[in-house]
């Protein structure tokens, strides 16, 4: 089926195949269509539709003032936001690819994340940052970098994660909605991953700082989010034949972070593993076994595990399956969490 | 297309490149090769009396207010005060060329301008004095924050400018930046988005020679500043920054052209900083006496005393009521400034986000019970004096 | 220094700004209004002959070279290509003009120039096949990794020939950039770098009237991009980058100007992208056939056959022999990439460091571990296939 | 003492009290003329010396082309940086505060971090960035961040941070030599901590990339660095009073991380607290207490807990001591290490 073809069967209501793409689309138009102050910038943008078409006809429904072509220059553009957020708009900005992300580097840290709390709450940002991020789309040198690490690290952003459909058009359109700033990263190699869904009616999602069990066990919990979550999926199902029932949780945001959900779910399981892109230095993963020790210290069979990028550089396309953490490579730290202690 | 595929040489006709043809016209772009001047020329006789008069009390008023905060620093009632002694002409004529609904964009060392602009100094200071980051609803004043990052409440000034446009207000924003920031990518990026969009900006460069001990010679081998419009396609004005009509003429007409939708406007003004970088910093180390002594004759204050006394629109008695008025406010300052500031620590976890996280409401927790157990829990806020 | 310690009015006098003196002289530093050609004009006339044959060869190479590695894409045996038909004359110009012992700064899109210095094609590749991120040593051909992140680069060949220039060695570095790249600060902080320390670099924009999807009037609203130098203090050409003459002329010029150590140049080649961005982009959603039939009618390549013919320099003779050797070169390059790369997954982790890291040394024992289950240990070096 | 009173004692080469800013000015004087490769840039490191007079005195003794006041611009600094490394020279980069580093984050992460693997080792980039962090000295605003997050995160930088004037020689000297970039972070508020010091004959310290324990302990194992190691010194001192010996261990760099030296001190202890300034969500406190945990979980008599900077953005002056790791905060944590548990 063509792109053209799915977006018309988008656009009826019923519920068909839908891309994440599409669902992030979608999420922008409702949320311009709804909110005249939402406005959408970047690289391409506008008449393109973006790289990855998912800005695509919004500038011809809303015209190029609600979705604009800007310069090349990312520093300027969230730089510009800020200013447009000053005055009461709700900018969404493009961010074209991960590392490209990195010139508006000290706007998003200095200015972005800080601007709420150095004017005691006078001058909220409410600026959505859309990265397309991480790898497994065979693309060159700095087109597949995970940063969310960065991100989690800045007090004052969200950093928010969509793994499914739903949930990309549903915390897309509450990242906009929300007055704080949002750093939406999303998942590139799911962007053309598809479910069911009815956009003219859809599913409810839960709220942002939710993190949500997609698939019960009692063996072990897997944590994860983003582009990994359906490689734990499919490593819990491969599981089953070891006799290991895993439960996947899907954080959905890195900030806020739902110690609750997680320490539940270990608290049940004894144990479990972190899955991350990312590298893991310094990554997401250790942050996230250290507060789920912290916590469930007692009802641990074994340390908390976590399977991650490597501490490398992003690699070539044609390496990048031996970095990125696979079903193979779940099971086997799976296999590590000490069930000998069991018997 | 393969060599092979290209059309015939008999079909070929050489042409200029089709797509050739200038954006705008350079010419008008380019900056005058001498700053503007108004006073001490002929240019000053148009001026409007009352507005000099205007701006000499400010420029008394400004001065004492360098003065002023900088002796604060000295009593450790300022942690740190970059003065604008020497720039008054500058920061004053930025202030009163907007609109009640223009915005503001300072940087650090642009205190003065947010005060002549109506902003309480108190509420100008804090980020200063060390209790708060700002003071103020910069809604409330349309005034930016004070920007300590260099050049990056550029973008800032563009986009509001630009979301001013597009609601169809009639708003003008003036971002203030020195010369040392001119050399940062955020000044390059604003400068061309803000043409490219045609914002209402005027962006207003105080090269005041130095950035902190590197001198302009260091920073720049443009013929000016200035020059640096014509790279953007926007107009660039070069005026002496210590002639306060000059400077309020320029910038006005900046505002005018921004507001109404002819774009954005570069203007350098040449000027000088009289003090150290800031009371922290030794200037001895970096420049000479004599320098300094030069720009003293040159002095944005006794310019326009001059030029008023000389018209005869200044008399003893008028210089003696305005530098009572400056005396007064720096006697309101100091008394307010020796205060000290009531703080509530447990403020720190208030603002980070719209609504608290889970672990800042753990962490807030924590701090409470230190707090409690310092103090007894008794001491309801945890407020308490900021030194 | 408050009010009161201002010296006494006598004492006054009212002078110019004394800071005040022109860096540079605007003037020289202004590019031409229009852009600059040879061919087809009274200029060709002074042309060396042999200089525009072999200009002819290395066009009509660099066309089928493009053709070559876009039909490659089509095959999967490139991941992506970036072509630079249509800009050929810029792409050889900038190799042409450098010695061995410069230094080539490319983007993404120029493995052309790469080649044209006579790096081999499948090293200049293997960042778009997927394989290795550089494919050759940069040392070795003093040809920088080709530069993805825009404008990036341009720091670096600041940097470097400031480094030679300090080591008194005679070396110049040609940088490449499009129009979409100087939007970025980096392009702003480079350029002022460069003129601020003298370096001797030569900046080249190939403004090929887009960035991806973006045309120029939504870039920039300068006059050219080549107005852009005199906000630096050094001079800007203008060039018509279709012709290979006049490239070959401007940018010898302006490599002969850095070497002699009077510093920088901005050059702007005028020109355009014929095919899509890259091979994955879709020109027909931005821009229409008409624009770049407009274009085709000033071909690099037909512009200097129609030339060369019209001197009676070139005839089917030589065109057949050129054509020939392109073709040969062409059918080496797709037999070579026919061949899958051999790679080492352990290469992963040799090179992040100059001697791993202890978690670097689990990791690499863990992939082991793993390509071992998966190949058997007996693979010694865990080498395969890339695809 | 005057600054140039206590600059002449360092000369002489007698142990004098000598503060770290002077170590690491003679590190820098040292490494300079001993090889001619080494350039110092930044700004305001010439004629003023730097704003915190490390550089003082080189651009007089080696001329401004060695230490060179560069225009006012972080990625074309470390952008130049990188193209004077690539043609052999060994430059030291000067950033003037933490957060006025954040302009120069794509050229650090984009090329400075990844060129020696993208070259495949053919390109390595000799750099040393040094940034003045933390907090704790009275300054405003984007003057006291700590900044370790973000480039621990980074594959292919290392991370230095020195805590004793020793090591501030030792450390950057080494750096320096390095033919792997460093971000070399000094404390600012130890920039003038004392130590009688030799600077003709330095004391030689271990290599980077080994953790120091500065206190041996038996009770519990303090992991800490820069500028928390006199606060963890000063618990452990405070913590006699208590009954518990702690341990303190100097990481004294983040990149490369010592697991053994860590290890082992919990192992023997089996209780450990992590004490650094910087946020502790996605802070190294997590990674850290990750590792700790995967290598020592069975000699673990409680979970890693972890002291650190709030997940705020950094406080205006006057507020700063609440949000600094102080030695009661740290006596608190040491007191939640579930010491009924011996019993
Ligand atoms: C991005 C950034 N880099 C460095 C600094 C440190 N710094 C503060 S003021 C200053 C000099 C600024 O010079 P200039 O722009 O000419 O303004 P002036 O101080 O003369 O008003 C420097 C380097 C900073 N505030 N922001
Ligand atoms: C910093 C950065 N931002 C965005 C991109 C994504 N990108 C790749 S090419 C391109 C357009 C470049 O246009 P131009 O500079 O004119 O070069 P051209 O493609 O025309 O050769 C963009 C936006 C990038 N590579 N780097
Ligand atoms: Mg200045
Ligand atoms: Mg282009």
């Amino acid at each position: 089926m063509s792109t053209a073809a799915v977006t018309a069967d988008v656009r009826t209501g019923r519920a068909k195949p839908a891309t994440m793409a599409q669902a992030l689309g979608r999420a922008l138009r409702d949320s311009m269509a709804e909110d005249p102050t939402v406005h959408v910038l970047g690289e391409d943008v506008g008449t393109l539709g973006g790289v990855f078409r998912v800005t695509d006809g919004l500038a011809k429904e809303f015209g190029d003032a609600r979705c604009t072509d800007t310069p090349l220059a990312e520093a300027g553009i969230l730089g510009a936001a800020v200013g447009m957020a000053m005055y009461g708009l709700r900018p969404v900005v493009e961010m074209q690819f991960d590392a490209f992300a990195y010139p508006a580097f000290e706007q998003l840290i200095s200015h972005v994340a800080k601007m709420r709390n150095r004017t005691a709450g006078a001058m909220p940002l409410p600026i959505t940052v859309r990265v397309p991020y991480g790898g497994g789309i065979g693309g060159v040198e700095h087109h597949s970098d995970s940063s969310e690490a960065y991100y989690m690290a800045t007090p004052g952003l969200h950093v928010v994660m969509p793994a499914t459909v739903e949930d990309a058009y549903g915390l897309l359109r509450e990242s906009i909605a929300s007055d704080d700033p949002v750093v939406f990263l999303e998942p590139k190699r799911l962007y053309w991953s598809k479910a069911d869904w009815s956009p003219d009616a859809p599913a409810a999602v839960e709220p942002i700082g939710r993190a949500v069990v997609r698939r019960p066990g009692r063996s072990a919990t897997l944590i994860t989010y983003g582009p990994s979550l359906p490689v734990c999926l499919e490593a819990a199902e491969a599981a089953t034949a070891e006799g290991w029932d895993l439960e996947v949780v899907d954080l959905r945001s890195l900030v806020p972070f739902d110690d609750e959900t997680v320490a539940a779910s270990v608290r049940r399981t004894g144990r479990a593993v972190v899955v991350h892109e990312s590298s893991g230095f310094g990554g997401p993963g250790g942050e996230i076994a250290a507060r789920v020790t912290e916590r469930c210290f007692h009802h641990l069979e074994a340390p908390v595990l976590r399977v991650a990028g490597f501490d490398i550089p992003y690699p070539p396309p044609m390496q990048e399956r031996h970095h990125l953490p696979g079903v193979d490579r779940v099971l086997d730290a799976v296999a590590r969490l000490q069930w000998e202690a069991e018997s | 297309m393969t060599v092979q595929e290209l059309p015939g040489a008999a079909a070929y006709r050489p042409t200029p490149p089709p797509a050739w043809k200038p954006l705008t016209d350079p010419a008008p772009l380019l900056p005058d090769p001498e700053p503007f001047r108004v006073l001490g020329t002929d240019a000053a006789d148009g001026a409007d009396p009352e507005l000099l008069l205007r701006l000499y009390a400010e420029l008394v008023r400004g001065r004492r207010y360098n003065a002023q905060a900088t002796a604060l620093t000295k009593q450790g009632r300022l942690a740190v005060y970059p003065s604008s002694t020497g720039q008054e002409a500058c920061e004053i004529a930025a202030a009163l060329v907007l609109e009640d609904r223009d915005w503001l964009f300072p940087s650090y060392r642009d205190t003065l301008a947010a005060v002549a602009r109506g902003l309480d100094p108190v509420e100008a200071l804090t980020l200063l004095r060390g209790d708060r980051h700002t003071g103020y609803d910069p809604r409330e004043h349309r005034i930016a924050p004070l920007c300590t990052p260099l050049a990056t409440q550029l973008p800032h000034a563009v986009g509001l400018a630009h979301a001013a446009r597009l609601k169809g207000d009639d708003v003008v924003a003036l971002a203030m930046v020195g010369d040392g920031g001119t050399s940062e990518g955020d000044f390059h990026e604003a400068l061309n988005f803000a043409a490219v969009w045609r914002a209402p900006v005027v962006f207003l460069v105080q090269n005041n020679g130095f950035a902190i001990s590197v001198p302009l010679a260091k920073q720049t081998a443009a013929p000016s500043l200035a020059h640096k419009a014509v790279g953007y396609g926007m107009p660039g004005r070069l005026v002496d920054g210590n002639d306060a009509a000059a400077m309020h003429q320029v910038l006005s007409e900046a505002v005018a052209r921004a507001r109404s939708g002819e774009g954005p406007t570069l203007v350098e003004a040449v000027t000088y900083r009289m003090e150290a970088h800031t009371n922290a910093d030794d200037a001895t180390r970096y420049r000479g006496d004599s320098e300094v002594e030069a720009w003293r004759a040159h002095d944005p204050v006794r310019l326009l005393e001059r030029e008023l006394t000389g018209r005869g629109l200044l008399d003893e008695d008028t210089i003696g009521t305005v530098r009572e008025a400056a005396e007064r406010m720096a006697a309101t300052l100091r008394e307010q400034m020796n205060a000290d500031p009531v703080l509530d620590p447990m403020d720190l976890f208030s603002h980070v986000y719209e609504e608290q996280t889970g672990q800042l409401r753990e962490q807030a927790a924590l701090l409470r019970g230190e707090l409690d157990a310092e103090h007894g829990p008794h001491d309801e806020s945890g407020a308490e004096g900021g030194r």
